[in-house]
């Protein structure tokens, strides 16, 4: 037996923008456990609802993380909405749709230029983020903002967009399919991607369910498991079939979420198709009394917003549960008996958004 | 109405039997979350799901007297949420598969949202 | 002579950041924008770096990280703070574990605002850095110059 | 196959115009729509401090007696929230940032009419 030795992996990484520590006992170059230490990024948000009111409180949804920042805000709205018993117009519901698919797009061309940096394939990931560019701005032209859509509020949305305008749009997405396609054909093609995902940390269909994974990672193993299946927003009138993999490896997540790229513009197309006229907002009046869990899809996976009134204009208690403090757990389970040089890849697997998990 | 979103009251020691009957109908532990009702009453929810349908178990406890027991020997994935409800909310927790013992945030202030509530910075 | 202005080598840190504007100082590096035709290389090492960008409003857990990276960055350095949470801790300033700020913790030379700072601004921001960057390599200089005289006398 | 491909990859190289934007010497022209640094039409204020309170992060302060607004730029989050609570419509929102600054505490400061000594942005005592 080769002597154990103790790997720490982070805070200051290059492969991860964000700050994640992680203790590696290695033998050899075999990985046997991993211990996290998490919290480097731990603000206390949640406290601040003791300081804001529950309009004011969607500034600081959206800023809990930048990148699903939109769905973040939807998701505290709707548990808000639910409990005030609020009926948000059509036309509102639709646009948080086409938005919230918007930054599914971003997020997952933001992960494979990630992933493709992580394991070395450096063009790939210039080229995921020069056709995120053109997504962002579309983004920015609707909604006002890069990576901050600030767009939510509870009751509907702040901002509407032309039908013109929204047509065009679904136009231009069908030219940009075709980019996102030459990009994503070498994920799914190339042999050298292949050789370092396939086969790696793999997370069985049991394991993966029973250690609370969620969104791609739950799906990449076989669980046809998608929050958007609930109908929230207006997945009612646009029903989603949740993409799924059987393999359950990096490669299967891979092949995951590139297919939701293109389902979330189909989405997009579909929704623009259908959107109704009218108002975008609605007089919110009273004060949230009760409490609910919000449940909805975001890019990394399911989010939870626990939201408990008081019948005061400050909420009791409000409380994320973020997807990837629930893929954390089973991507240490998978880590041990892999290899030190697959960390970093098995670790953007998961697409990990640390501000979200430590909030 | 999104979804129903029943919620059963269990006692302490009842717990992990409930939970137990959760994990044999492979229902996927979703989350673990406390809230501070009164000074000294801390609500613990967890909530479950099998196939989208959302179900909530809840206990009451009060820090001061109550230690609860941990569920990670059923669901493995509950040490993550207990160790940050222990963190939070200074709630004993016995039994956690990793036990961080408090250091799983390092935070300026300690237990705090066990601090009195409405606490307004001028 | 201007080295610095010719290829300033930077390392980014998260300190409690919403993600936001750590994905615009990787945009800033990608296609678009393409720093990389200024020489700016974002490296992994401190010991590497003339410019330190720091995102976020800095905890308690990550402040001696961030001191640690600058401890270790080679004199002249700059610090750039990205965004309003760097600045002045902006939302999040309330929070019980924000410090509010890099600037609580070591020297800040540039302030660039926004939420999120766009990768323009960013751009624009390490531009303003590479003058104090200057200075501060002019004013080393002369104090060497100095502490030899005095040596020789 | 792949020798096609490749072809073709080249050639649209060729023909297609870079990615990058020249930045510097190049700028875009912004969205109308995108949101950046608040300005202030100081004649039109009632000085009604709705825009401070609904501020999240207080970078408003509104002097009511001395008929004064000040913004904090680097406290600003640019949500908009002032611009839409302003009954007089006297806010509005540029399309860019204000720019980077090496001195923190700079308050961009408005009074109506001008004050005698004129208070010269970023000349208001430092904070925070």
């Amino acid at each position: 037996m080769s002597k154990r030795t103790i790997i720490p992996f982070g805070p200051q990484h290059p492969v991860l923008p964000e700050p994640l520590h992680l203790d590696l006992v290695v033998e050899d170059e075999i990985v046997v456990e991993a211990v996290p230490s998490i919290g480097f990024i731990h603000r206390g948000l949640e406290k601040l609802v003791e300081k804001k009111d529950f309009n004011e409180f969607v500034y600081v949804a959206e800023r809990i993380c930048g990148i699903c920042s939109c769905i973040h805000g939807m998701t505290y709205c709707q548990g808000v909405e639910e409990i005030m018993n609020l009926q948000v117009p059509g036309r509102a519901k639709y646009l948080r749709t086409i938005w919230g698919e918007f930054s599914r797009i971003h997020s997952h061309l933001l992960w494979l230029g990630l992933a493709a940096d992580a394991f070395g394939f450096e063009s790939l990931f210039m080229h995921s983020w020069r056709i995120r560019e053109k997504i962002l701005d579309i983004i920015e032209e609707t909604t006002g903002g890069r990576v901050i859509f600030g767009t939510s509020k509870v009751g509907g949305v702040r901002r509407d967009v032309t039908n013109e305008r929204l047509k065009e749009i679904s136009v231009l997405l069908k030219t940009y399919a075709g980019e996102i396609k030459e990009v994503t054909d070498i994920f799914l093609n190339d042999n050298s991607v292949k050789h370092r995902l396939c086969g790696v940390g793999v997370l069985s269909k049991d394991d993966a369910l029973m250690l609370g994974a969620v969104g791609p990672m739950l799906r990449a193993s076989g669980v046809a498991q998608d929050m958007r299946k609930l109908g929230y927003a207006a997945y009612n009138d646009i029903p989603v079939e949740p993409i799924i993999d059987q393999s359950g490896d990096c490669y299967g997540r891979c092949v995951v979420r590139i297919k939701e790229v293109f389902q979330a513009i189909d989405i997009i197309q579909r929704a623009v198709d259908k959107i109704p006229d009218g108002p975008i907002d609605m007089k919110v009046t009273g004060f949230p009394n009760g409490e609910f869990f919000a449940r909805t899809e975001q890019p990394r996976g399911e989010v939870i917003y626990y939201i408990r009134g008081n019948g005061t204009k400050h909420l009791q208690r409000m409380r994320v549960r973020t997807p990837t403090f629930a893929n954390l757990p089973a991507i240490l389970k998978v880590i041990p008996g892999c290899s030190v040089a697959d960390i970093p890849i098995l670790l953007l697997t998961i697409d990990p958004c640390i501000s979200c998990t430590e909030r | 109405m999104i979804e129903s979103q029943p919620t059963e009251i269990v006692t302490l020691d009842r717990l992990k039997d409930a939970v137990r009957i959760k994990w044999a109908a492979h229902a996927r532990l979703v989350q673990i979350g406390c809230t501070k009702t009164a000074e000294d009453q801390y609500e613990i929810n967890y909530s479950f799901d099998e196939n989208l349908k959302f179900s909530n178990l809840r206990i009451v406890v009060n820090p001061a007297t109550d230690r609860v027991p941990s569920i990670s020997d059923i669901y493995w994935n509950a040490f993550f949420y207990e160790n940050e409800v222990h963190d939070l909310f200074g709630i004993t927790i016995e039994g956690m598969a990793i036990d961080f013992k408090g250091n799983f945030y390092r935070m300026a202030v300690k237990h705090p949202f066990a601090a009195p509530a409405g606490q307004k910075k001028s | 002579m201007a080295y610095f202005k010719k290829s300033p080598w930077i390392i980014h840190y998260d300190a409690t950041s919403c993600n936001g504007c750590d994905i615009e100082v990787l945009a800033a590096l990608t296609p678009l924008y393409d720093v990389e035709r200024f020489g700016i290389i974002n490296t992994g090492n401190p010991k590497h770096a003339d410019i330190f960008l720091v995102t976020g409003a800095v905890n308690e857990q990550n402040k001696m990280v961030v001191k640690n990276i600058y401890d270790q960055m080679p004199e002249p350095k700059a610090v750039i703070a990205v965004g309003i949470c760097a600045c002045s801790g902006g939302i999040f300033r309330e929070c019980y574990n924000v410090l509010g700020g890099p600037d609580s913790v070591i020297p800040v030379d540039i302030y660039v605002p926004g939420c999120a700072a766009r990768p323009e601004a960013i751009i624009d921001g390490v531009v303003q850095a590479l003058g104090i960057l200057e200075k501060k390599h002019l004013a080393r200089k002369e104090a060497r110059k100095q502490h030899d005289r005095i040596a020789a006398n | 196959m792949s020798l096609f491909a490749f072809t073709k990859t080249v050639l649209g190289s060729m023909v297609s115009k870079p990615a990058t934007r020249m930045y510097p010497f190049e700028v875009r022209e912004a969205f109308p729509g995108t949101r950046g640094s608040i300005a202030i039409e100081i004649e039109k204020c009632i000085y009604c401090t709705l825009c401070a309170r609904k501020c999240p992060t207080s970078a408003i302060v509104v002097n009511k007696a001395a008929r004064s607004w000040e913004i904090d730029r680097l406290r600003c989050i640019s949500c908009r929230a002032c611009v839409e609570a302003c009954p007089k419509d006297c806010l509005s929102q540029l399309t860019s940032y204000s720019p980077a600054v090496a001195i923190k505490g700079g308050k961009d400061f408005f009074h109506h009419p001008a004050p005698k000594v004129a208070a010269a942005p970023g000349a208001a005592p430092a904070q925070g």
